[in-house]
């Protein structure tokens, strides 16, 4: 039987259809056959401290670095970014258009602006939390103004639609958003482009000696290619409504 | 092997330190599946009785329907829903999106089949002299069919503890039109839901342990009932 | 006194067979009717229709002078049927007891009421009344079945074999109620039951059903079986004993006769041979004086058929008859009827 | 004959309430037993001991020669019952009547023995074999649940009322059909009835029940009722025309007294005073030849009660005895035995 | 409201063109719940009877329990079942987690409740004399269990339709343990869930009429087979 690498990925890389190309592309160039089962980050995680996949794809620095201090994982290579975005509806009741992340929070605040969180611990909750920290706002739990969904990307930003509210995403999922309401979505990006919006994803295999029985070779031989010129112009070239997503940065490391 | 041991270490530190986010995902449970149950049994009662009960022409395809919509998956009744009540939906105005009474229409709509199909089954299956019986009394329709599920009162309750179980430990319809949202829509299941995705594993079997709990409880409850009737 | 049920052309079919064919019947008010047959007779189909829990297949149904096209609960209450092996409630034996009061309604004196059809039906209500449905032999649900229907003192009372799991000191507390409720309240009865003896005891007519068709006779003397065309428009059946049975007419395909028991002649001696007239030599097993009449049903042990006449007092003393004599039997030919 | 079932001590009790007590009672091989006594008597109960259904709640059941103490489904293929108002399998009448034989695994010539059952009960098969279990009236039934244990040709055969709701003609096949079983097949019975006509016919030993214990008497002659102490151990039971039973002993709280049909002497006159002899006029309502004993059973009626007595054919001829007669019945006040 | 319409005609299209994902999705869904639904049956309904039949003590606290289990959530089923077969877990050597198999086992747990329970009340509800009937006619303690499950062969159908139903709309075990792996492990439920979670409404409509197509098809099946017995 073909071999078949088993990958953990957090949904934003399978909900835009990223992996759909990712796959077979990679199965052509090495006859290995890549499965995936896309979770959260946090549970993709725990599937590798489990030693159930042999590969993660994730978008959570701090999380994966202490992964690899904790000895779960090895060979933690950075493959591409994309960039958060915050979007609200068009009126803008907060007056945030074009501004710094920072200000942005801030304005939020104190017009108590509705705000949905994803309050999921996912990657991109973890950048939010960090984010209204930087802007020295606390104890938010209870706010009437936040709302914490503890649902994927799609959803909170449909749930913000359907309230009127702001919500922090990536682009990537908004791309996929404006294209589900044909190009003409009922949210639209408001702040963008800041520094401390970068969304980076990267790949570690699952470490051998903790786990013996995964497939380390073929592990690795799937982090060569994705960082080699061949996957990271797959990444490069993958759009959505002629959009790109992903930009490919493995070589600057 | 450890999540479990400590999701039950969990489960009752959870309990026993009154942990305000899990009473406020206990009582948001209580709330919507006391209020969807109790139409769903309303309604879904009499209507089983009818379809169990009378002959007419198109019963078998009926029953058949009911029987299918038994597989009615969460999440399609999720968006069924949401598409009505979601603001550019037609009942929009009424604002019932991500409310107790919108997930309790979801829960209505999954649980509707399951007690009109064993209420069903319950009055198909009783002999039907007892429901003569009734009749030779003097009962009027009505009061024979309230009679006739008196008299199967066992299968009928079996029905209505199987609708309720499904209605609490349903996540899809809680999560959609719900919106899992903290403090307001978060149930156990839904919150069950967010800690497993966040890997927070034994977390997760706390919280599935708290509502075993909670049903055990309600389940008691009704085993002193049944041994009174 | 006017009809209270009234069917003209009635026909009842299960699966298309037809099990009932009623061309007329009449029920008096306040009279008292048996009806009799044998298994599969259609005795309870018919008396399904008369509680109006079945409509027939075809026909008209009166009841109290108008015709009956949809049967309501409000003719349902003025006429309550004893299914045959009628199942309880699964309550206690009170709350049967209540339950056809309470659909009507009539909450009040609840505990007395219980209380007396308990006690008519010959069950102590301290023992009884607070006993749940299956903790009960079956001749006590059977006479709660009854008692719960008594309570109700209906217009009409419809029962199906209301004494076939009663002993026989129940049974006769069980006449008295019934006849109570006859006598006291009014109530029309139509009664089926095996139990000749019971039944005659209660009833002042009887009718007999045989494959579903009415017929005013006593289902006494039924002659079922292989009857053979012997020369003119006789047929013969051969009975156990070698002995032969003369009828004229026609048996068709049915070949069931009726004997009435008036046509039935004892007599000490054979007669002079005749081919229409039939003499059969058996033994008297049974006397039984019939209700009112002073006249005696006498059963004779003929082979292995048992043959009923009845007759005066005064020709039964001439005679010296008693059960053990060897006697004849005299009756013609053409006394014997055929069942369609 | 030996044994097949012997009991020793046992009580049956429901709920705390005894409802059997039987110190011993023995059924041998091949007899054919009469169990009599009123509704609630613990018939039913004793006969599901018997088919190893229910366990006494204390006490020891000997079957062939053996305790009984764990029954298990041997037991249960030599014995069978037909239970009191048996229900039927959900299936057609046909898978009725095979289960038992499947269940042995005598496949062999199912439809054949099928159509001999059938028959012995007086259905025809052709037309009832396919129906449904739902399509019967309800003798048609009973005859049905009694065919699918003829067909097991079973070493004991208990019968819970089997004629309850059968026509009398039927009842008669059936006679014939469970004398077959124990003449052919050596078949040990057992038959509960209320029916006495029909079921002196197919024993030849009666033993009745009272209150969960075993008498060797057959209850002709129940009195009960309100039993007033009069002077010495004499106790007095008034009738509805106002003539007295007088009874000698300990009526104690049953207040129920047995008379034997034997101990009862019909006379044309009034004796001479005696506190101690009844003397009660009535009117003979019926006379019956005792299968096999040439004795009559002659019913009398006094007040509202009826009083059997057991005659000789020549006492019978010398009185003239009739139905309709009225005639004086003697019997000493010792001669009522009191239940407990 | 567009995308239900939507949703019906993208069935028809995924039906009538025989899409490949959703062919695999159907066919995934047929074998998880063929294997799951049979263990579940051979084992739920003997140990419904039982419960159903004799008494013993413990039985009504046993009962109760049961019908606690009806209200597990398939998350909790797929987290303890995770618990057991994942690498580190007891029986990681087999290899379960990510497969048919492995589902299967989730799906049995969440099943078997439901037969237990739907079954016992069905053997409960049964006039005692029908099994006394049995007995008489000679059969053996297993024989007359038999029958007696024959005797309430409607009612112990529908528990199976009700545990069936289940088992083919539950999502929580399907993705928990089968990953929701492409071509592998995804059944209709997961595919609807991931469609739903990327925004793609009327794609998971037109599955989820897809999934009831399918029921409906098993159902009327059943009910020619109900019709015969
Ligand atoms: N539900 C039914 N479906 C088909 N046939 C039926 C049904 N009920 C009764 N029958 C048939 O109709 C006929 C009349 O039945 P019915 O019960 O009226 O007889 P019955 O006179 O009451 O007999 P029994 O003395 O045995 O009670 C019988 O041949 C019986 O087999
Ligand atoms: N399941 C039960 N629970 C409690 N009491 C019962 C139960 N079954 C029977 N009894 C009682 O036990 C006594 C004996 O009942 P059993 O059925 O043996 O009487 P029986 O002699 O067969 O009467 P019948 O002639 O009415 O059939 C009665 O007093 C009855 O009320
Ligand atoms: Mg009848
Ligand atoms: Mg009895």
């Amino acid at each position: 039987a073909p071999q078949y690498l088993m990958m953990a990925t957090t949904t934003s890389t399978d909900n835009t259809g990223l992996l759909n190309v990712l796959a077979p592309a990679f199965e052509k160039a090495t006859g290995i056959e890549l499965r995936w089962t896309a979770v959260g980050t946090g549970k993709a995680l725990e599937l590798g401290k489990n030693c159930d996949v042999d590969i993660l794809l994730v978008h959570a620095p701090n999380k994966e670095k202490k992964f690899v201090e904790d000895g779960y994982g090895v060979n933690r290579r950075e493959v591409m970014y994309n960039d958060f975005v915050i979007i609200g509806p068009p009126s803008d009741p907060a007056n945030i258009k074009g501004l710094d992340v920072i200000s942005a929070l801030k304005k939020i605040r104190s017009h108590e602006a509705l705000f949905v969180s994803r309050g999921d611990n996912s990657g991109t909750h973890t950048k939010e939390l960090k984010l209204w920290k930087e802007a020295g706002i606390n104890g938010l739990d209870k706010e009437k103004w936040y709302i914490q969904t503890g649902q994927g990307m799609l959803n909170t930003i449909n749930i913000a639609t359907e309230r009127d509210g702001y919500t922090l995403t990536d682009r990537g999922t908004f791309i996929k958003y404006e294209a589900n309401h044909k190009g003409t979505p009922p949210l639209v990006i408001l702040v963008e482009g800041d520094k401390l919006l970068l969304n980076q994803y990267s790949v570690i295999a699952v470490n051998p000696k903790r786990c013996p029985k995964v497939k380390y070779d073929l592990a690795l031989k799937f982090i060569d290619w994705i960082t080699s010129q061949e996957g990271q112009k797959v990444i490069g070239d993958f759009r959505l409504m002629g959009k790109q997503l992903f930009v490919p940065n493995a070589a600057e490391q | 092997m450890n999540y479990i041991l400590e999701g039950f270490i969990g489960a009752i530190n959870l309990l026993l330190t009154k942990d305000p986010e899990t009473y406020s995902a206990i009582w948001t449970t209580l709330r919507i599946s006391t209020l969807s149950i109790t139409f769903t049994l309303l309604l879904g009662i009499p209507l089983g009785f009818l379809l169990g009960h009378y002959s007419f022409p198109g019963k078998r395809v009926l029953r058949t329907i009911v029987d299918t919509l038994l597989a009615l998956p969460t999440v399609v009744v999720g968006l069924l829903v949401y598409a009505f009540i979601s603001r550019r939906g037609p009942f929009g105005e009424l604002g019932l999106l991500f409310t107790i009474p919108g997930v309790a229409i979801g829960q209505f709509i999954l649980a509707l089949p399951i007690v009109v199909s064993l209420t069903a089954s319950a009055i198909e299956g009783m002999d039907p002299k007892v429901y003569l019986t009734i009749k030779t009394l003097g009962a009027s329709n009505k009061q024979a069919a309230i009679a006739s599920l008196w008299e199967g009162r066992y299968a009928v309750l079996a029905a209505a503890i199987t609708a309720y179980s499904r209605v609490i430990s349903e996540v899809g319809i809680s999560m959609m039109i719900g919106g899992n949202i903290k403090w307001h829509t978060r149930t156990i299941t839904t919150a069950i839901a967010l800690e497993t995705g966040k890997g927070e594993f034994s977390m997760g079997i706390a919280l599935g342990a708290v509502l075993l709990a909670f049903a055990f409880f309600a389940n008691t409850l009704v085993s002193f009932l049944r041994r009174r009737a | 006194m006017k009809d209270i049920f009234r069917l003209e052309n009635v026909i009842h079919q299960y699966s298309g067979r037809t099990v009932l064919d009623i061309q007329n019947f009449e029920v008096k008010e306040g009279e008292a009717l048996a009806l009799l047959g044998p298994n599969g007779s259609g005795k309870s189909t018919l008396l399904r229709i008369l509680a109006f829990l079945e409509k027939p297949t075809k026909g008209r149904v009166y009841y109290d002078g108008k015709m009956v096209n949809e049967p309501s609960f409000a003719h349902r209450r003025e006429v309550t049927l004893l299914l045959q092996n009628s199942p309880l409630l699964k309550r206690s034996v009170e709350e049967n007891l209540c339950y056809g009061l309470k659909v009507r309604g009539k909450t009040s004196n609840m505990q007395e009421k219980v209380r007396t059809a308990l006690e008519m039906v010959g069950l102590n209500p301290q023992k009884f009344a607070k006993r749940k449905w299956f903790e009960l032999s079956g001749g006590e649900a059977q006479r709660v079945a009854l008692a719960s229907r008594l309570i109700l003192k209906p217009r009409v009372l419809l029962l199906d074999e209301p004494t076939s799991s009663v002993d026989s000191e129940s049974a006769k507390v069980m006449k008295e109620a019934i006849l109570k409720a006859k006598n006291q309240w009014g109530s029309t009865l139509v009664i089926v039951s095996h139990d000749l003896a019971w039944i005659y005891q209660v009833t002042e007519r009887a009718l007999s059903l045989f494959n579903g068709k009415l017929i005013n006779h006593v289902p006494e003397n039924v002659l079922s079986g292989n009857w053979e065309p012997r020369n003119g428009s006789l047929f013969a059946l051969k009975l156990s004993d070698g002995q032969i049975i003369m009828g004229a007419g026609n048996p068709m395909e049915s070949s069931t006769a009726l004997l009435d028991p008036k046509d039935v002649i004892i007599c000490a001696e054979k007669p002079e041979e005749d081919s229409a007239l039939n003499a059969l030599e058996g033994t008297i097993v049974s006397m039984n004086l019939v209700r009112d009449t002073g006249q005696v049903l006498v059963k004779t042990l003929v082979g292995d058929k048992t043959i009923s006449s009845l007759v005066t007092e005064k020709s039964m003393k001439n005679l010296h008859l008693h059960p053990g004599l060897k006697v004849f039997l005299h009756f013609k030919a053409s006394a014997l009827k055929w069942l369609q």
